[in-house]
């Protein structure tokens, strides 16, 4: 089945991946970054889509719990991006479990438009909120700091590197999870949710457990977006972004975890990168991306090596 | 011999009709028990209430001793009553392993921890590969589901709940749509199965209900109309008629579709 | 499969190269062009989304400005890199930071959503470029911090315009006041009510409609309309203002409750799509084209040359922003950013704009003349003709 | 003034605008139950049909110019939805259908976009229906009153075709169970290639109805998509009857509920979904036919 990525190959891509600032500009270097913490939204959206089969249109509500904690802690408390991280994770995590309690009752279709409503309520909350910005969003972030009294992460390269670390947290633990029994237990809700009962296997707890997993993921991812941008605003939580973030797991390969990063880097590339020669025509050229990538690969970037299982119908 | 799942008045209606009606029987632990019974006499019904997947109208289930009528299937899967199922219902994108490991892991790990521990999935490992050896798809670990026949998808559903250390299995029609010489192997599996193990079969096929069984339990129109030894119950009357409705009843035992069976 | 699990670290080492092209390293301070005698104006304006009909206008009213002097401002060259804005701040903050990063822009000009404008506020202000806001309204965004300008207005002076106009024009009437559910409609009701209650006015009620919907008004047109309130007061803009002044038109609100407003409600594309629905509308706005001045008919007809289309507010406020950034170039001692932005500080009033004289206050808002405009029909076609001055 | 005189209109508005959210949301509702497509190129389909209006329906139109408009709207997403079922029919994964559909979707905003400026449209009422007429003393506009009354008419034809005629008997077969109404010899791909295109034809004709209402504008088919999917989610998808229902539903929350809980405007839409969802997660009304409609 699923065999790990050889460890060297990884290491390789995390080398390039360090060594980025010493040779890359400062804008470059800020599309890479925001590709990181885009991306890590998509494989916390995948841990669900993909690893679980929930599809959902709701992460995006704990990356901006995420983000949102952390420029409240930045503004209110302290500049320190590991607080800020913990924070931010930790809040995510509290409101994926809430939440979570009630949502992961369903699946499928339903699935998918009740984490719309959450998506949705969160923008709409932080678009009534004025404690945090309201729809003008939270501005006013100070550059954060790594250590207690150090200096501030001011310039593209260092601003990166904390991202990628994050990046590299979040990473590690989606690939830890999907390669532990609970991630076993959450590739079986996707296979056959029906089944897991005659094993003695409740489901509520295997897709609650994911959902706090992912809903964790997505606040780092929201953290790494507030470190960069030090500026959250309800426009980061639209319904579009969770489309985008659900949509680059399909193109890239939905369960994979590293193919649909590589999604999230293409669309974020045809987005804001390519757009920018034909100004006003991204969305074009991103549906067009959509609609060849469907028939193009049909197993998404990262292919597939199994052969294609007939789907089968619940009777 | 003492016994491990009693029930007694279970009753199950749908609205004005009654799928089950009234049954009481006994099955002793280490016994090999067939439930047969022509279309529409109920069989599947109340296997879904045994399994715990239905919810009976009326009526009490006692396993091991304990009362489980309220039990869902996770309770009584934990408990030790575990079924198959008619139609393959296997993780089928996942490894013949990892299929295992799922229901090892369950009984004998810990299912939701979100880290790998290199020696428990050693441990995990070791124990699905003795499941799989068991049934003899040893050689087949590795390859996806998907990519078994319908015979090896059987052998894995039994290595699957024999993954949960069961004290009782229901088999639903186990030998449905296998060929002969995959009924044949399914049969040897079954009879190898150590006597701890107590089994219940619903089957339509006569052949493998008397070769397998050592007590039968015959359903018509929901009830309950015979019950004892393979002899005893060969040559109940009540039973050839409530299968004929003609004087010999031993055709149309043999010639009952698998389909034709279900509600 | 061996070639298959090699694919990420390819595409990523070929990126890396590809990229690496580019040269440098991001590990050091940039400080942003400047270098030599010309200028790189970042023009930062949507070109999708709802709000791309404004980047219409104000790209041809900066490049109107730009042609009328022959390519320069304040003497000095000028490349125009032009980045799109989209709707909200995450298409419009990555890409002013392209402008200022990647293109090395000494100065950023344009931005019209006011979450976007305060959204690149910090970072310009870090890599010391300034900022022309040519439209974006809040009322904060320019607190007289080094580093931004507005052309435009702010969300509650242009409300405030109104107050006693309208405090004067009801009576004892109170009014009821809608805005759409926003930071801007909080700000523009709140600057509102200020004035008007301060002239004596008293307020009937207040909604803020939801955003994105079905942008249906009826509730809240039954709710005016069953309140005691002699007159609305609304703020709504673009496709919402289309919905709100035919919906207030249908359910008959416009029979007996005068509509004011700030003049969003009926500028430009929205009041050709509302057609007569608008008849009578009153609003505030620091321009019309119908504003009759020798600066602005001789503006108009050269607009309407170029581009065949009635100049907008928004025009204006993208031609005077390239009017400013001209004077201070022509004071300016240097072209980088803190040149720039020192010389800003120096252009004092600029009295052949479209709109009428203006100049920089010292938080850097326009210091203006807002008019009072009334929709009526001109040559078969609603315009928005001036009634007089407010203030 | 009482309660009731007070809020009268915005349950009749409620219905009229339950009535276009229906017209638009039942092709949806099809198409999914009959070809488990989740189509979200729909919107698209409905801001077809309103810049139609906006191209064809002048201020002046008669009503006669309206009826012709309206039946072009049917007849070009007629087309769009055949080529759409022709697009997706190969396509059994229902995230792979969303890549494809939402990929058109924006491909078909930008062409829109091209053709008709970013701007947003005035569609207008047919001159007859322009106007209002007094509702318990207050105007309301002749216009949405007709589109009840046409909506409510497509609804009994709907209902009629689909649960007294053969083809109508064939399609709820279909929904039930795929395979075996091709077992049974009838080509599943002629059935789902005139659902889809009814469905989408009653989508651009009511998007082309909903014009004088909701406008044209660049962005309205991604809000009118929202509201369809919440419509047919709410109401249980692939059911007729449940399409109506969350139509029902969501026109009363969006006038009523709105009305009533003015400061919580911006959360009731869904608020009301979770909630329904959440209690019933096959929707109030799910197709009797219909499989469960869980899986994804």
């Amino acid at each position: 089945m699923r065999r790990a990525l050889a460890p060297g190959l990884v290491g390789a891509v995390v080398v390039v991946l360090v060594a980025l600032p010493l040779f890359l500009t400062p804008y470059p270097i800020s599309l890479v970054t925001r590709i990181l913490a885009f991306g890590l939204l998509v494989v916390s959206v995948d841990l669900l889509t993909g690893v679980t089969g929930l599809p959902s249109l709701g992460q995006i509500a704990y990356f901006g719990v995420g983000a949102y904690t952390a420029g409240m802690v930045g503004v209110h408390v302290t500049d320190n991006l590991v607080v800020q991280l913990a924070a931010g994770v930790a809040l995510a995590a509290l409101f994926a479990l809430v939440t979570g309690a009630f949502v992961v009752r369903t699946s499928g279709i339903v699935f998918l438009m009740v984490t719309l409503a959450v998506g949705e309520l969160t923008h709409r909350l932080a678009d009534g909120l004025d404690a945090v910005g309201g729809s003008n969003g939270l501005a006013g972030i100070p550059p954060g700091t790594v250590l207690p009294g150090g200096e501030p992460l001011l310039i593209a390269g260092f601003v990166y590197w904390w991202v990628l670390a994050v990046f590299l947290l979040g990473m590690a633990v989606a690939l830890v999870v999907s390669r532990s029994p609970l991630g076993r237990a959450m590739r079986g809700v996707r296979e056959a949710e029906g089944r897991l009962p005659a094993l003695g296997q409740r489901t509520y707890a295997v897709k609650l457990a994911a959902f706090v997993v992912a809903g964790a993921v997505a606040g780092a991812a929201g953290t790494a977006w507030t470190a960069q941008n030090r500026f959250v605003s309800p426009g980061d939580l639209a319904f579009s972004v969770s489309a985008i973030a659900l949509l680059s797991v399909v193109l890239g390969g939905a369960g994979t975890l590293w193919g649909p990063l590589l999604g999230a880097a293409v669309v974020i590339v045809v987005r804001d990168e390519l757009a920018a020669y034909v100004a006003g025509y991204g969305e074009l050229l991103l549906g067009i991306l959509f609609v060849v990538a469907v028939y193009a690969l049909p197993r998404g970037i990262a292919g597939s090596r199994l052969r294609r299982v007939p789907s089968v119908r619940p009777a | 011999m003492t016994a491990l799942l009693e029930v007694e008045g279970l009753t199950l209606r749908y609205g004005a009709v009654t799928a089950v009606d009234d049954v009481t029987l006994t099955v002793a632990e280490g016994s090999r028990h067939a439930l047969i019974g022509p279309n529409g006499a109920g069989k599947s019904s109340l296997f879904s209430v045994l399994a715990g997947a239905t919810r009976a109208t009326a009526g009490t289930v006692r396993f091991g001793g304990d009362d489980i009528t309220s039990s869902d299937e996770v309770a009584r899967a934990r408990a030790g009553l575990v079924r198959t199922y008619q139609h393959s219902s296997l993780f089928l994108r996942l490894s013949v392993l990892d299929n295992v490991r799922l229901a090892v892991e369950r009984r004998s790990g810990r299912p939701l921890r979100p880290w790998p521990s290199p020696r428990a999935d050693r441990r995990v490992t070791a124990a699905a590969d003795d499941r799989l050896a068991q049934v003899g798809l040893a050689d087949r670990r590795r390859e996806p589901v998907s990519s078994l026949s319908h015979g090896e998808r059987r052998q894995l559903e039994v290595a699957l709940v024999l993954a949960c250390e069961p004290r009782l299995v229901l088999f639903d029609e186990p030998t449905a749509g296998m060929s002969a010489a995959e009924t044949t192997r399914f049969l040897e599996l079954v009879e190898g199965l150590p006597r701890d193990i107590t089994t219940v079969v619903v089957e339509h096929d006569l052949d493998v209900v008397f070769r397998l069984a050592d007590r039968i339990s015959v359903l018509a129109a929901g009830r309950l109309i015979a019950d004892g030894s393979p002899e005893e119950v060969r040559a109940d009357p009540a039973v050839n008629e409530a299968y004929l409705g003609v004087a010999d009843g031993r055709e149309a035992l043999f010639t009952d579709s698998p389909e034709a069976g279900r509600p | 499969m061996r070639t298959r699990r090699l694919a990420p670290a390819a595409l990523l080492s070929t990126a890396a190269l590809a990229l690496a092209g580019c040269g440098g390293g991001s590990l050091s301070e940039d400080s942003g062009g400047g270098g030599d005698d010309s200028v790189t104006v970042g023009l930062v304006l949507p070109a999708s989304g709802v709000y791309e009909p404004l980047g219409v206008d104000m790209t041809r009213g900066w490049e109107l400005y730009l042609e009328q002097n022959d390519g320069q401002l304040g003497g000095r060259d000028v490349e125009v890199v032009t980045a799109d804005e989209g709707e909200g701040p995450d298409v419009g903050v990555p890409a002013t930071t392209r402008v200022i990063t990647q293109d090395q822009a000494d100065v950023v000009v344009g931005i019209v959503n006011s979450a976007t404008a305060l959204g690149v506020k910090e970072g310009l202000a870090s890599s010391e470029v300034p900022l022309i806001v040519a439209n974006a309204g809040a009322d904060d965004l320019a607190d007289g911090g080094e580093w931004v300008w507005r052309t435009s207005f702010t969300n509650g002076g242009i409300a405030a315009s109104l107050g006693e106009q309208v405090a004067e024009d009801v009576g004892d009437e109170p009014v009821y006041l809608m805005a759409s559910d926003y930071a801007a409609g909080e700000e523009s009701i709140a600057g509102f009510r200020e004035a008007f209650e301060a002239a004596g006015g008293t307020v009937a009620g207040e909604s803020l409609t939801p955003f994105g919907t079905t942008s249906d008004y009826q509730p809240f047109l039954t709710r005016a309309q069953n309140s005691d309130a002699g007159a609305i007061y609304a703020f709504y803009a673009g496709a919402e203002a289309v919905s709100f002044v035919q919906q207030y038109r249908e359910f008959g609100a416009a029979e007996d409750l005068p509509l004011y407003g700030p003049g969003f409600l009926t500028e430009g594309g929205v009041l050709e799509a509302q057609g007569d629905a608008a008849e009578g509308v009153q609003t505030a706005m620091h321009y019309s084209n119908l504003l009759d001045t020798p600066e602005n008919t001789e503006f108009v007809d050269a607009y309407v040359e170029a581009y065949d289309a009635q100049p907008t507010t928004y025009a204006v406020q993208a031609y005077d922003a390239a009017a400013a950034l001209d004077a201070a170039l022509e004071v300016s001692d240097g072209t980088s950013g803190a040149d720039i932005a020192a010389a800003l500080g120096e252009v004092g009033e600029f009295s052949d704009s479209p709109r009428g004289p203006w100049s920089f206050d010292e938080e850097h808002n326009p210091e203006q003349t807002y008019f009072l405009r009334e929709v009526e029909m001109v040559d078969g076609a609603p315009g928005n003709v001036v009634q007089g001055e407010l203030n | 003034m009482g309660w009731l005189d007070a809020n009268l209109i915005s349950v009749l508005n409620g219905f009229a605008l339950a009535a276009l959210l229906f017209l638009i949301a039942v092709g949806l509702s099809l198409v999914f139950g009959t070809m488990d497509v989740l189509n979200l190129a729909h919107g698209s389909l409905s801001l077809i049909g309103a810049y139609l209006g906006v191209a064809l329906v002048d201020e002046d139109a008669s009503l006669g110019v309206f009826v012709l408009a309206a039946l072009l709207a049917a007849a070009v997403g007629a087309a769009l939805g055949a080529a759409l079922a022709a697009m997706t029919s190969a396509i059994n994964d229902h995230l792979r259908q969303a890549l494809l559909t939402l990929g058109v979707a924006l491909i078909a905003a930008d062409v829109l976009r091209e053709l008709f400026g970013s701007d947003p449209e005035r569609v207008s009422a047919p001159a007859a229906l322009a106007g209002s007429v007094d509702v318990l003393g207050r105007p309301y506009p002749v216009y949405r009153l007709s589109v009840v009354a046409v909506a409510v008419v497509i609804g009994l034809v709907l209902y009629v075709v689909l649960e007294r005629t053969q083809a109508g008997a064939i399609v709820r077969a279909t929904v039930a169970d795929r395979g075996m109404v091709e077992a049974i010899g009838i080509r599943s791909q002629v059935v789902l290639l005139g659902v889809f295109g009814v469905g989408a034809a009653l989508a651009t004709l009511g998007g082309l109805l909903a014009g004088p209402v909701l406008g044209a504008r660049p962005g309205l088919d991604s809000t009118v998509l929202l509201l369809a999917l919440v419509v047919v989610v709410v109401g249980g998808l692939g059911s007729v009857r449940g399409a109506l229902l969350g139509a029902l539903l969501v026109g009363q929350v969006q006038t009523l509920g709105v009305s009533l809980l003015p400061g919580q405007a911006s959360y009731l839409l869904f608020g009301a979904m979770a909630l329904v969802l959440l209690l019933r997660p096959r929707g109030l009304l799910p197709s009797p036919y219909a499989h469960a409609g869980g899986h994804a």
